[in-house]
């Protein structure tokens, strides 16, 4: 059996809540056993659309929120899904593109999503213009499949 | 963040300490851009990035902006002591082509 | 001006949550800037809400839910409100009661509802039998007070 | 958790680690049941919580169980080692007028 456990936020857009949201699904996918290098790359992640919602979908203005939700598989499957209700982007081909920003005067780099999808296994960005941008992303924890493969071997 | 600047050697070092993402980018900048201004500073700078336990695309921006900044200035730019994650992210980027990693 | 930070949780009612739970809530109040005991109480405090959640409001049945509604206010107040749609309390009056609990065989103490009044500033238990049970707690951060009164006091 | 047992002087020492919650709480107790039930096993028994980085109320319910338990089979429980959240919710609870603090 592949047991699920699940959660989902919704929390200020604040931009210390950058912080707080990349703490919160390291805690979560903790007993998913994963590596150190595992839990830093799923913070990195998190960090890059949490940020992406404040700066870009809200542009800062601070009575607005942000949705996560995160679903950890005992299988190792760790999915988080970071949506807001903001500006949206005009064309998601162009957004993905590394270097592309348009907030070049406040020294964005154009490198969020880029991070994202080298850090997760897999990443997808949906967004409607005036509606908002829901970002989707998996990666799959091997800290817990080695765990389980113990599990099994130690039962020949 | 804390940032400590001082001279060692042939290198004027910033030492930084924290976690550096959007949240803590504004004041960062704000000291990076005075501490490195004032007489006395050296041709090349050092970020000595032992303190920083975590960073995002943010401070791929924060260090890319510096760059651009001290090179008007005629300064050189290097980085040292980075983890795990924050070189996966230099390495990712491509800093690395422009601010070269020394050990020191 | 009293900046107001807010995230609303859903998550499973699962034993592993009682530790993710209690760390959200810790980074979440951070940035208010509380002592290591403060940190404590609270932790304390949301640890015993949801343990009650899982095993008196669902006995232990794994498809539920838990809700966690937490409130930071600039001026050093946090609000936590957890609530389950369990099986609700038949007399609250009695529940609060010091060794209280349905649950001695199970080596329960029954002084969950005595820890989290006494660790916390404000406890208020709502509960309708078939429906659910609300516990709504609220504690004064003096470690945000201090820093602020600091920030004033340099203003002279 | 972890739970190390041991003999130290004149008393049987059962060493806890990690943090004593809910989850926790169904194998602590049977590390602890089956650990204090050995030969060997003295007639003083302590609770080193040194390790022990989190308790809540769980926690008294599992301290009240093995203090009937050992009690029957005409043991004395003491504890030792605990920090301040801990020592709050055993003060509050009035943990220490059956089982005492001692410094070991
Ligand atoms: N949540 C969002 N809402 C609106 N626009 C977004 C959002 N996320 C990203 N974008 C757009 O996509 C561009 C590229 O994003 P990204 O790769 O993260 O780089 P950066 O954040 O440095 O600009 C942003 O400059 C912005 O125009
Ligand atoms: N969320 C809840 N749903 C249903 N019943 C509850 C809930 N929380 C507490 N109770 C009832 O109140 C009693 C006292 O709770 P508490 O003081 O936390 O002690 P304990 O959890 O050790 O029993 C419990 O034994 C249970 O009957």
């Amino acid at each position: 059996m592949n047991r699920v456990n699940k959660f989902n936020m919704r929390l200020s857009a604040l931009s210390e809540n950058e912080s707080f949201a990349r703490s919160c699904v390291a805690a979560f996918c903790l007993p998913l056993n994963p590596t150190l290098d595992e839990i830093n790359d799923v913070k990195t992640a998190v960090s890059e659309a949490v940020t992406n919602c404040i700066v870009h979908a809200y542009q800062g203005a601070e009575d607005k929120y942000i949705d996560m939700s995160v679903t950890a598989e005992e299988c190792g499957r760790l999915t988080v899904v970071i949506s807001d209700n903001g500006c949206g982007i005009d064309d998601v081909e162009q957004a993905l593109q590394p270097f592309y920003t348009t907030k070049a005067d406040d020294e964005r780099s154009g490198m969020g999503f880029t991070i994202m999808s080298t850090f997760m296994d897999e990443m997808l960005v949906t967004s409607e213009k005036g509606k908002g941008t829901q970002v989707s992303m998996t990666k799959f924890i091997r800290g817990a499949r080695n765990a389980d493969s113990r599990t099994d071997s130690s039962t020949d | 963040m804390q940032v400590n600047i001082y001279n060692k050697g042939i290198y004027t070092v910033a030492g930084l300490s924290g976690e550096l993402d959007e949240c803590a980018a504004a004041e960062l900048r704000r000291k990076l851009d005075e501490g490195l201004a004032v007489p006395g500073v050296q041709k090349n700078i050092l970020f000595d990035m032992g303190g920083v336990s975590f960073m995002d695309s943010t401070g791929i921006g924060v260090l890319l902006g510096r760059y651009k900044l001290l090179k008007q200035r005629g300064k050189n730019m290097f980085i040292c002591n980075v983890n795990t994650q924050m070189d996966r992210i230099l390495r990712t980027t491509g800093i690395y082509t422009i601010m070269r990693k020394v050990s020191v």
